[in-house]
């Protein structure tokens, strides 16, 4: 039922750590590291800050991909925000997956301040990774009521 | 052999006798509900009210939802400075496993609450008796000793049914029905425990994506909404739930069917590592969702990766409160 | 087989946002006056002091305001908002800007009986900022056209501080006139505050209008309500000439959504004007 | 009289003149009310359907108008003609308790008016009332014919049809071919058929409630009663005459849902006050409502008796037994 057309162009939204991941891509930027523009930043105080809502909610106002990005662990700026993420990350990614979302479309990653070349060589792969997979359609807002849906 | 009835005396003496020595105020129990083969949540003010008390495989409710409101402010409460009451409990297996996760969050005082800790012997499904009855419903029905249910159906027939053949799937696959931290035990027979490894999930895991995002549709489509999922659960005590906050309003309140997806994957998200799997959310769907299956997954994840279970031990840390440095990193994504 | 409606009750009407007047010090509390963007809106949607309308933000939601300005106010409508941090239409209204456009449906709820006070005094009783409405009786009653219907007109009015006094330029206005009179509180004054202090049921013994021939509106916060009560009834106030106004969450604002009402009474249907006579006969006292 | 092997014929001819209808499908998890997409689903091995059939006429959430460019677009109108099939007598009736609501003298509400005005009630006589039932103490029967247009006997093999109002009955003018005069054995068939169901109802005594309740407004049995609720609002969305809603918008459009004022913020208002701030003055509120304010607005008791606040409640609250515990 899902079309398998090649998802060309996909959004993604990118939840980035002020402090190492934002910096990352700064510096991606400034040594003029190239990588494709799929992302839309939204700069975080911290990893830690995510709420898994955040995540959900992305892909259902539309985003192809959802990629959150913070300090490697034992770097995070608040000692320890990016270790207590961790594990609702992997909650939240098995959980996802587990109700049928592809694995690719929320990703997670560590990215610190003076990996410029890094970040642009991860967003290329989120963004490889994603194109692979269909337009996001399922937690997508639909406008389809329930009822629409069949049921009553 | 201790069937109910002699479970249900031994309860009644039980709470009396915690009346009678002033170890609690309330006693929050099960009596007989108004329909055939129900119980429903009671609570016991005085010694002479423990009468009211049953005990039999309908007592399914998990009564540690009540609690959260003894220790609350409310909002036409008397400003005088009464301490909260010791409040008591009839708990099986999963209700204790429930109260130790409210102590440990704050919710309720550990002094000011007594366990009556019952040997459970599981509960009725009632789903299941009534697919028993081939579509007829349940007009009459009492338990007997030995764990046989003997039901009046709807056209007059008489049949009897064993406890164990219509078990909640939560008692059959229950882990630990035992209440280790009971400050009175009722004795009697109770289920073993089983550990099946989270059969059903890992079976659901087998499938494709899409078979899998089906099944949620489909069940998650039939949702009305009314939270009664939420009401019933012990851990959802907050004040506000994300699902009807207005500023960031979330979800909006309307039949979106991917605002009520996002409901349900909050509320399940918000029980990792604090679901004890007593299966009072499924319970209260009035339309019958599966949401055990989508539940149970979280609670084998945390068992897995973190090596947590749920409402043994007040004073472990929850899994989201923890952390190692050496935490599973598998899933993240390396440049 | 009942006949079709004539209209959709549940559709907003357009309206422009003319202009916005902060009010307050504390700048929570902000007037927008309002023009219907379609002329046969403005004709259909005729008013009486003391009624409300429901006013809609696009993508925030719909509230119940008390109308603020005068029925002889051709061409324009007024409304006081507050602010609440928890409230998401006020909050949303509150960021608009002079020239969006809102929504308005109404006009909802009854009125003062302001054919009853015709010949008679009247005293007015206010206190913060549920003065709105009593603002658009009073700006009816001052009129050209309307004053002499009146006979006697005192006005009480009460804010917490000097800063929070709605309408400042026109309570000047007032004061200036000597067909009314008009007594000012605040519960405490700055520095500059040279007129009364003290709350408002204090100021209604002191003033302590008569009460012959007369009707008293009174509007206000629960607490300021429940402590005017009785020094107005000891003035000799008869329970049927004691007019409120009181306030519910809506969402209909046309008697259907059901969470308005007090005992069998909806407070958008068959109030928000009640008498003290009327609100002693709810089961739930307000 | 229509043969139980005909009703076939007669929904497929119903439907050929562009008729929606729904009527008892058989589903997974019982009968439930559906649209019929062929006349073969039709079951009538039920005794209620789970959810109530307000939902036909006030949906559980409605499009009002999208707010585009500025300007405002009316949905429009439902105008699908419809056809309710197997109703039971308790669900029919409160359809016309909620005419009362929405239809009335001040305000229409054009939603359910329409609905309402291209919708034939055809509802099924009870044969089977359930532990949970109590139609008769409210002021219904098995077989009532309030709210209803046509209301039909399953007398085994054949269906009796009966005209309850002038649109019942020109509606069944044309079809009649499908019809055959009922004799004198059909008649005695239906008669016992009524007195047989209305025997099993169970009774409760609820007379002079709205009076008594008068005196209750302050009464502490409310808190009592109240304490073993969840507030989840499962009996306000289960009752086929529970009609609070609410208006929401989400970004570009507004929207009508239903709303329960089981919940803590149905309402809580901005400034934070809230008129019903414990689960004791919403329990009373709904109880009150049901059996007092509407008595007193409408002359009537919005309860039909069907009993599924009483099944669906995830701790049983009866509302038989509090009713009779309150006026006690």
């Amino acid at each position: 039922m899902e079309e398998k057309k090649e998802n060309n162009e996909p959004k993604i939204v990118a939840f980035l750590c002020n402090w190492c991941s934002y910096a990352g891509a700064d510096l991606a930027g400034v040594s003029r590291f190239q990588y494709p523009a799929n992302i839309r930043v939204i700069r975080i105080p911290c990893s830690g800050r995510i709420n898994p809502l955040f995540i959900v909610k992305a892909l259902q106002e539309g985003a192809d991909g959802v990629l959150v990005s913070g300090c490697h662990p034992g770097d995070c700026h608040y000692i320890s925000g990016n270790l207590a993420a961790r594990r609702k990350f992997a909650l939240l990614k098995n959980f996802l997956s587990y109700l049928g979302i592809e694995q690719d479309r929320v990703q997670f990653s560590w990215v610190s301040a003076s990996e410029g070349n890094i970040f642009a060589s991860l967003i290329k792969k989120v963004v490889d990774n994603i194109k692979k997979l269909p337009a996001n359609k399922k937690l997508v807002r639909k406008r389809v009521g329930v009822q629409e849906y069949g049921w009553y | 052999m201790g069937g109910t009835e002699s479970i249900e005396n031994k309860l009644k003496d039980a709470v009396k006798d915690l009346f009678l020595k002033k170890k609690v105020d309330i006693v929050i129990g099960f009596e007989k509900g108004s329909l055939p083969l129900t119980s429903r949540p009671c609570f016991i003010r005085s010694s002479d009210m423990a009468e009211r008390l049953v005990w039999n495989a309908s007592c399914t409710n998990n009564l540690a939802v009540y609690l959260p409101r003894f220790f609350q402010k409310v909002p036409r409460a008397k400003k005088s400075g009464t301490p909260p009451p010791v409040v008591g409990i009839v708990a099986k297996g999963c209700d204790a496993r429930s109260v130790v996760g409210l102590i440990k969050e704050k919710q309720i005082l550990k002094e000011n609450v007594v366990i009556i800790g019952m040997s459970c012997q599981g509960v009725i499904d009632r789903r299941k008796i009534e697919s028993f009855i081939d579509g007829s419903f349940i007009a009459g029905g009492r338990q007997e000793p030995g764990g046989i249910l003997e039901i009046t159906t709807g056209v007059g027939d008489k049949k009897k049914i064993k406890v164990s053949d219509v078990l909640a799937e939560s008692c059959i696959e229950c882990q630990y029905p035992h209440v280790e931290n009971a400050d009175v035990r009722i004795d009697g027979e109770s289920i073993t425990a089983s550990d099946d490894g989270y059969k059903a999930i890992k079976a659901f895991e087998e499938k494709s994506p899409e078979e899998r995002w089906q099944y949620f549709t489909d069940e998650i489509s039939r949702c009305i909404r009314c939270y009664a999922c939420r009401q019933a659960c012990p851990n959802c005590y907050c004040k506000v739930c994300f699902a009807e906050q207005t500023l960031p309003r979330w979800i909006g309140p309307g039949d979106e069917l991917s605002d009520v997806m996002i409901y349900h994957i909050g509320r399940i998200f918000h029980q990792a590592g604090r679901c004890v799997e007593c299966n009072a959310c499924v319970r209260a769907c009035p339309v019958g969702i599966d949401l055990r299956l989508f539940t149970r997954k979280l609670c084998m994840d945390v068992k897995e990766l973190f090596g947590y279970i749920p409402g043994l031990s007040i004073e472990e840390l929850p899994p989201l409160l923890r952390f190692e440095l050496n935490d599973n990193n598998d899933f993240i994504t390396t440049g | 087989m009942s006949t079709k409606p004539l209209e959709n009750p549940y559709i907003p009407k357009p309206v422009t946002i003319e202009k916005i007047t902060i009010e307050n010090e504390a700048k929570d509390l902000k007037s927008f006056r309002l023009r219907f963007v379609n002329k046969e809106d403005e004709k259909a949607f005729t008013y009486k002091c003391g009624q409300f309308a429901m006013i809609s933000v696009a993508g925030a939601g719909e509230c119940p305001i008390g109308i603020a300005s005068s029925p002889l106010d051709e061409g324009i409508l007024e409304f006081t908002i507050k602010r609440y941090p928890t409230g998401v239409v006020t909050t949303a209204l509150h960021n608009l800007e002079e020239g969006d456009i809102i929504g308005v449906r109404g006009p909802c709820g009854n009125s003062y009986p302001m054919a009853g006070m015709e010949n008679k005094n009247v005293v007015i009783v206010g206190g913060g900022f549920a003065f709105t409405t009593l603002r658009s009786t009073i700006r009816y009653m001052l009129h050209e056209k309307n004053r002499s219907k009146f006979k006697n007109i005192t006005i009480i009015y009460g804010a917490r501080s000097p800063g929070e006094l709605l309408y400042k330029q026109e309570l000047e206005e007032w004061e200036k006139r000597n067909d009314v009179e008009i007594f000012i509180t605040v519960d405490k004054g700055d520095e500059n505050w040279k007129g009364r202090e003290g709350f408002v049921p204090a100021v209604v013994k002191q003033v302590a209008p008569g009460s012959e021939n007369a009707i008293i509106l009174i509007c206000g916060p629960p607490i300021m309500l429940k402590f005017t009560w009785p020094p107005v009834l000891e003035l000799g106030f008869t329970p049927d000439n004691i007019i409120t106004s009181l306030e519910r969450r809506m969402s209909c604002g046309i008697g259907k959504c059901g969470r308005c009402n007090i005992g069998a009474m909806y407070v958008c249907k068959h109030g928000p004007v009640l008498s003290y006579e009327q609100i002693q006969e709810l089961s739930e006292r307000p | 009289m229509l043969k139980k092997a005909d009703i076939n014929k007669f929904i497929a001819a119903v439907m050929n003149n562009g008729y929606k209808v729904f009527g008892p499908v058989k589903q997974e998890d019982g009968v439930s009310l559906s649209e019929l997409k062929t006349t073969d689903d039709i079951s009538f091995d039920y005794f209620n359907f789970i959810l109530p059939p307000k939902r036909h006429f006030f949906p559980w959430s409605e499009l009002l108008y999208k707010y585009k460019d500025k300007t405002i677009h009316e949905a429009p109108l439902p105008e699908d003609k419809t056809i309710l099939l197997g109703i039971r007598p308790c669900d029919a009736r409160s359809f016309s308790f909620l005419d009362n609501v929405f239809i009335d003298d001040k305000a229409v509400d054009p939603y359910y008016q329409n609905r309402r005005d291209n919708t034939i009630v055809i509802s099924l006589a009870c044969n089977q009332p359930l532990p949970s039932c109590f139609c008769t103490s409210v002021g219904g029967t098995p077989a009532g014919k309030e709210g209803t247009d046509i209301l039909a006997y399953d007398t085994g093999d054949s269906l009796f049809f009966e005209e309850c109002s002038e649109r019942g009955s020109s509606f069944l003018k044309l079809y009649s071919k499908f019809f055959s005069t009922p004799d004198q054995a059909d008649v005695q068939a239906v008669k016992d058929f009524i007195a047989k169901a209305e025997k099993q109802v169970l009774s409760v005594n609820i007379k002079n409630a709205a009076e008594k309740l008068k005196e209750k407004f302050y009464d502490s049995v409310w808190d009592k009663l109240s304490f073993r609720c969840l507030s989840c609002g499962v009996c306000t969305f289960f009752c086929p005459t529970c009609y609070c809603f609410g208006l929401y918008d989400e970004r570009d459009r507004r929207i009508r849902v239903h709303d329960a004022c089981m919940y803590k913020g149905f309402t809580l208002e901005a400034s934070g006050h809230n008129p019903r701030p414990t689960q004791s003055e919403r329990m009373r509120q709904r109880i009150m409502h049901k059996f007092l304010y509407t008595v007193e607005n409408f002359g009537k008791i919005f309860c039909v008796g069907c009993g599924r606040c009483v099944t669906a409640c995830p701790v049983n609250m009866d509302i038989r037994e509090n009713i009779v515990e309150v006026i006690g």
